[in-house]
């Protein structure tokens, strides 16, 4: 199936660049949260998410957003029914995360304030199917022996 | 009048009301009705449609001002006429009467009305210049008088007045005829009072209150037409210029005295006839005779000031300069206000070099002297007409005028009556007689 | 239906096939952002999912075009899809399986049957009811007998697209096949409805999701709409709302304005009065939704959206008749018939009122007459 | 048929036709009365007359010097508020919308949120005229159920859309229904109170200016 951007259509805009910080103008607000958020975990609480898609956010707030918060030391890409991508902002804690479904649509996307982004920490029951599966393999290996 | 109702108050504390012949209370009251609503015009509907209850006109009333009460709002004082024209001839009048939306008044709350329609309203129009809607208030208060006049509920003294006037001519008996007191005063002042010429330009009239109360008035007005020259005269049988009738509301009366004046004027072909210093009776004269009569008059109704002014320009009044130091005038509403003679008091004043110095409330702006409309004459109405008339006064010994002058006899009567009453120090002079104590020679007047 | 498929849990099936637990988590984060709950909430929801057992679901299709099967089928983001069966169990629908004839029925007498009391029936389509309700049948039943018979044992009906929900356009006047909504028939089971026409796929698959999850019907409007979903308006939510909020309005669909991406309000939008997730969740995988290509909102998740008047006409402006808006021409006829009657009956009070004067003149002028005399 | 199709649908079509049906009733029964003739002598000639009537129609817009000092308070209060409800009423762009579906003619709106405000301060000094009206003695004894039905129909308009525009309260397709259905209210009550003063001000001050002027009395 062809993505919908492949498709040659010129989709006319309004200039949204133009438009950043005058309507919709929530950048500060997000920011002014983010650090709301941050202190709120240092002080032990759960970490928090900041959804994207639900904010009525245009391009032009988003990349100001992005550009205000930078980038960072670690880029995780998830593998899991599409990729995902985990990249720690400019400030530490900071994670901007969004996940992609096998078409590379973005299902998801917010920023996670949090130590390690929870997503990656393998629960206790994988850690057992992981230990199951490694004593079946020994088990075969033996057996094959 | 300290203890004057407020109409919340009203039917605790009864004012007391006159009331004319033997109607029942019923009667009274559908005649009072009737007599509004068969006045009814498209002019006065619109001023009743278009009020819109903002209270403006109680702030240009000189007995609200005073008194501060509020049953002396102007358009209250017609609030019983806007019920019955809702009933009679408004839009909405058959449902009105369909439902039963507005009752009917009884006789006893219309007479409380008395009070307000004829003591406490001098028919002044300052309202009407306050209105943000434009309406006429004073000519709604006149229709309500009529419709009261009707009901036999006018006040007394004017009733009275009213009803001699129409019978025989003068408003009240006199030990001597007006005729000829008016020769007397022309004898005594030793001026020619022409009488009952055939034919003549102009004819004039004169204030029954001159005749008793300023007889140099009188004389002053023969003396400044005979230096004039003019073809003028008095008719015996038309003299009076009041007319009571235009105060107590009744209209057919009102036309039957004008209507002897006219005939009067019409006998002797007169092209102009001259209302005297009397503000209420070159209203009736002026602007309500000839509708009454039913036809245009041939001829031109002057205020003797409007009058004399048109002869000053004319080169054929010659005055001279008047030493009377600083004097302050004061604006008949009638004349003044509601009849736009407002230049020609003050175009004779500059002829004569007097130095004018106005009131604070002046010219249409003015406060009545309290007395207009008839209220002079209604004896229970004095205690609030002094209190109406103070302000007035204050402004008068504000100007520092010397001379204080006008141009009605009533005015001048009602500040004589005020003078007498606070014992002010200032007495109104008549603007005729200072014009007639300064005519210039007849040398002068020719060249 | 086999056995062994109802008494799995969710959690077991995925994992039989290699399904990551971190790519259920993706999923269901994705889902929460949807209902508008906190992004991380997705990891508590997966858990609980995978413990979850899928429950047995009967789809039954009537008076509809299949635009709502064919939104959930068709969507951008399959892999969504491909998980909503792996998470309920789809064991009837008359377009999607392969079986057909007697042999379909029986599929859904079977899946009733076994799973009685705790199916979830999903409609689509409204119900016809003239006539005996025959312009709709299938292997010789009504629909309104299929209906019923279905929704004895079901634990909670949702109904898919605005013809269920609320009639559509089947329901629109003059509605010759007398079509009703689900609600109108079934009175005594829970009733989603997930509006829309047709509803967002991702609506429709996150309120089934809901239900799974918590095995409890959502929290509904007044209009038995998932306020997740159905919370807040088109306008509420709308990225053009700036431009209302500034006065700037579109006035024709070529003009500056619409060049401009100003709000569509005086087109007609219905955004102001219409609940639905479109501003937020988009349509074909977060692409676009209709104000974004510059078209008003028709409302189409609304009860009657078919019949308020004219969809290019504004809120605030009248609607007439059928379908019909105030126009000036409209305006011009009406007022002036009414005032030119207006007109007619001053004439006939003033009449009266002169008429009366005149009596009343007369009379006072005889009692005048008599007393004098 | 929900409350808000209600609304704009039957009870607007039936809240127009009594409210043109009405305002010509009662216009018209006014004119039709009788025309009084003068015959007296004008001070002034008809077109002097004319231009006075004209010149009150305007002029007593705005108080004469001579009285401001004791109606000042009124008149700024008066203008306020109907200066707030022409903006709201006129630069709203929903509203925009609906006149022109009446009039087929538009103009550009003002923003929202200033009209919001504009609205909020509006209704305030109309609770400020309310006020006044409660408190002021000569408004008391002069007002009677059409002052105070008229200003609560009003208000009522205010507050609905007031609520409408800011969500306040109830979804909002029903907070538009009552303000639509608050303004159809108006629109019946309109040409049987003192709401009609809107169409006669002008000729009111106009005829009457006329009627003094050509005595040569002031305006």
């Amino acid at each position: 199936m062809s993505r919908l951007g492949d498709i040659p259509i010129r989709i006319e805009r309004p200039d949204f660049a133009a438009m950043a910080g005058t309507i919709g103008g929530g950048v500060t607000a997000i920011l002014a949260e983010i650090a709301a958020l941050l202190d709120r975990l240092a002080a032990g609480d759960e970490p928090q998410a900041i959804d994207l898609k639900s904010l009525p956010m245009n391009p032009g707030d988003r990349e100001q957003l992005i550009e205000a918060l930078g980038s960072g030391e670690v880029a995780i890409t998830l593998y899991a029914d599409g990729e995902s991508t985990i990249r720690e902002t400019g400030v530490h804690g900071v994670w901007w995360t969004e996940h992609r479904d096998g078409d590379g649509e973005v299902t998801a996307a917010f920023i996670e304030i949090a130590r390690v982004p929870g997503i990656l920490i393998v629960d206790s029951d994988e850690l057992q199917r992981g230990a199951e599966r490694l004593r079946s393999a020994i088990g075969a290996t033996r057996s094959s022996e | 009048m300290n203890t004057v109702a407020t109409a919340g108050a009203a039917a605790a504390v009864k004012t007391a009301f006159d009331r004319q012949g033997a109607l029942g209370e019923d009667a009274r009251v559908d005649r009072a009705m009737a007599g509004f609503a068969c006045d009814f015009g498209a002019l006065s509907a619109l001023r009743l449609e278009s009020c819109i209850h903002c209270g403006m006109c109680a702030d240009a009333c000189h007995f609200y001002i005073a008194t501060e009460d509020p049953q002396y709002t102007p358009i209250w004082k017609v609030e019983p006429f806007k019920q019955a024209y809702k009933r009679e001839s408004g839009p909405f009048a058959p449902l009105f009467r369909l439902f039963g939306f507005k009752r009917k008044l009884t006789a006893d709350e219309l007479g409380q009305w008395q009070h307000l329609l004829f003591d406490s309203c001098n028919l002044c129009g300052r309202c009407s210049l306050i209105c943000p809607m434009g309406i006429d208030v004073a000519a709604l208060i006149e229709q309500a008088r009529h419709a009261m006049f009707e009901a036999g509920l006018a006040p007394k003294e004017l009733y009275e007045k009213a009803a001699h006037q129409k019978r025989t001519g003068q408003p009240e008996d006199s030990a001597e005829p007006y005729r000829d007191k008016l020769l007397a005063i022309g004898r005594s002042h030793g001026v020619d009072i022409p009488l009952d010429k055939p034919e003549a330009d102009v004819m004039l009239t004169v204030p029954r209150t001159d005749i008793e109360h300023y007889p140099e008035a009188v004389a002053a007005l023969a003396r400044v037409m005979s230096h004039m020259n003019v073809s003028c005269t008095f008719r015996s049988d038309g003299l009076v210029a009041e007319n009571y009738a235009y105060y107590a509301g009744g209209r057919e009366w009102q036309r039957d005295i004008s209507r002897r004046l006219i005939e009067q004027a019409l006998a002797c072909k007169v092209k102009v006839l001259i209302v005297p210093e009397c503000g209420h009776a070159y209203s009736a004269l002026r602007w309500e005779a000839a509708e009454l009569y039913g036809r245009p008059l041939p001829f031109k109704v002057r205020h003797i000031t409007e009058y004399l002014a048109a002869q000053l320009d004319a080169g054929k009044l010659r005055l001279r300069q008047a030493a009377n130091g600083v004097s302050t005038f004061h604006d008949p509403c009638q004349l003044v206000r509601k009849g736009g003679v407002t230049e020609s008091p003050r175009k004779l004043l500059r002829a004569m070099g007097v130095e004018l110095r106005e009131l604070d409330d002046h010219g249409a702006f003015a406060f009545c002297c309290g007395g207009g409309g008839g209220v002079l004459d209604i004896q229970r109405a004095a205690p609030l007409r002094y209190r109406a008339m103070e302000s007035k006064l204050r402004e008068v010994d504000q100007t520092g005028a010397q001379t204080f002058l006008t141009s009605c006899s009533d005015c001048r009567r009602t500040f004589d009556d005020g003078k007498r009453h606070f014992n002010w120090d200032k007495t109104p002079q008549s603007l005729l007689e200072l014009i007639a104590d300064h005519l210039g020679s007849a040398q002068e007047a020719r060249s | 239906m086999p056995e062994y498929q109802a008494r799995q849990t969710i959690g077991e099936l995925l994992d039989r096939q290699g399904i990551s637990r971190r790519a259920f988590i993706k999923y269901c984060t994705a889902m929460a952002s949807l209902m508008a709950l906190p992004p991380l909430a997705g990891r508590a929801m997966a858990e609980q999912l995978r413990a979850a057992r899928r429950p047995s679901v009967i789809y039954l299709s009537f008076q509809e075009c299949t635009g709502c099967l064919e939104s959930l089928t068709r969507s951008f983001s399959p892999s969504i899809e491909n998980m909503i069966f792996n998470v309920i169990s789809l064991d009837y629908d008359d377009t999607l399986m392969a079986a057909a004839g007697h042999r379909a029925e029986a599929a859904r007498d079977q899946a009733m049957k076994a799973n009685y009391g705790k199916y979830l029936v999903v409609v689509d389509g409204s119900v016809p009811t003239a006539d005996g309700g025959i312009y709709n049948c299938a292997a010789g039943r009504t629909a309104v007998d299929i209906l019923t018979e279905t929704a004895k044992g079901a634990a909670a009906i949702v109904c898919v697209g605005t013809c269920s929900s609320f009639g559509g356009i089947p329901f629109a006047d003059p509605n010759p096949t007398g079509a009703r909504p689900v609600s109108d028939l079934i009175g005594d089971k829970p009733i989603i409805n997930v509006s829309g026409c047709p509803p967002i796929p991702e609506v429709i698959t996150g309120t089934l999701l809901q239900f799974v999850t918590t095995g409890q019907v959502p929290d509904l409007d007044e209009h038995r709409r998932p306020k997740v979903f159905f919370g807040n308006t088109i306008h509420d939510r709308c990225y053009r709302r700036p431009f209302f909020d500034q006065g700037k309005f579109a006035k024709t669909f070529d003009d500056e304005g619409a060049r401009n991406g100003w709000c569509l309000f005086e087109l007609g939008c219905k955004g102001p009065t219409t609940y639905n997730a479109c501003a937020t969740t988009k349509w074909n995988g977060g692409t676009s939704f209709p104000i974004e290509s510059g078209h008003p909102c028709l409302g189409c998740s609304e009860p009657g959206f078919w019949d308020k008047g004219s969809f290019y006409a504004a809120l605030s402006t009248g609607t007439f008749g059928r379908a019909g808006n105030l126009t000036p021409r409209d305006a011009a006829k009406l007022g002036g018939a009414a005032a030119a009657t207006g007109i007619a009956v001053a004439a006939g009070a003033t009449a009266l009122a002169r008429h009366r004067r005149k009596v009343r003149m007369t009379d006072i002028q005889t009692a005048d007459t008599q007393k004098e005399e | 048929m929900d409350l808000l199709q209600f609304a704009r649908g039957p009870a607007l079509k039936f809240a127009l036709i009594v409210f043109c049906f009405g305002v010509l009733w009662r216009l018209t029964a006014v004119f039709l009365l009788r025309h009084e003739r003068t015959l007296s002598e004008p001070r002034h000639p008809v077109f002097r007359a004319l231009m006075g009537g004209l010149l009150a129609a305007g002029s007593r817009s705005a108080p004469h010097r001579e009285f401001i000092r004791r109606t000042g308070y009124s008149e700024a209060l008066g203008y306020s508020y109907h200066i707030g409800l022409f903006v709201v009423v006129l630069a709203f762009g929903p509203h925009i919308a609906f006149l022109k579906s009446l009039f087929g003619v538009s103009w550009p709106a003002l923003p929202n949120n200033l009209v919001t405000v504009i609205a909020a301060l509006t209704l305030t000094l109309m609770l400020a005229v309310l006020l006044r009206r409660l408190t002021h003695r000569v408004l008391r004894l002069l007002s009677n159920f059409d002052d105070y039905f008229s200003w609560f129909i009003t208000a009522l308009v205010i507050v609905t859309g007031l609520m409408a525009s800011t969500h306040f309260g109830a979804p909002y397709e029903q907070l538009l229904a009552w303000h639509i259905l608050s303004f159809d209210a108006l629109l019946v009550w309109f040409p049987f109170g003192k709401l009609m003063h809107a169409f006669y001000i002008f000729p009111s001050r106009a005829i009457n200016g006329y009627a003094l002027a050509r005595k040569g009395a002031s305006v």
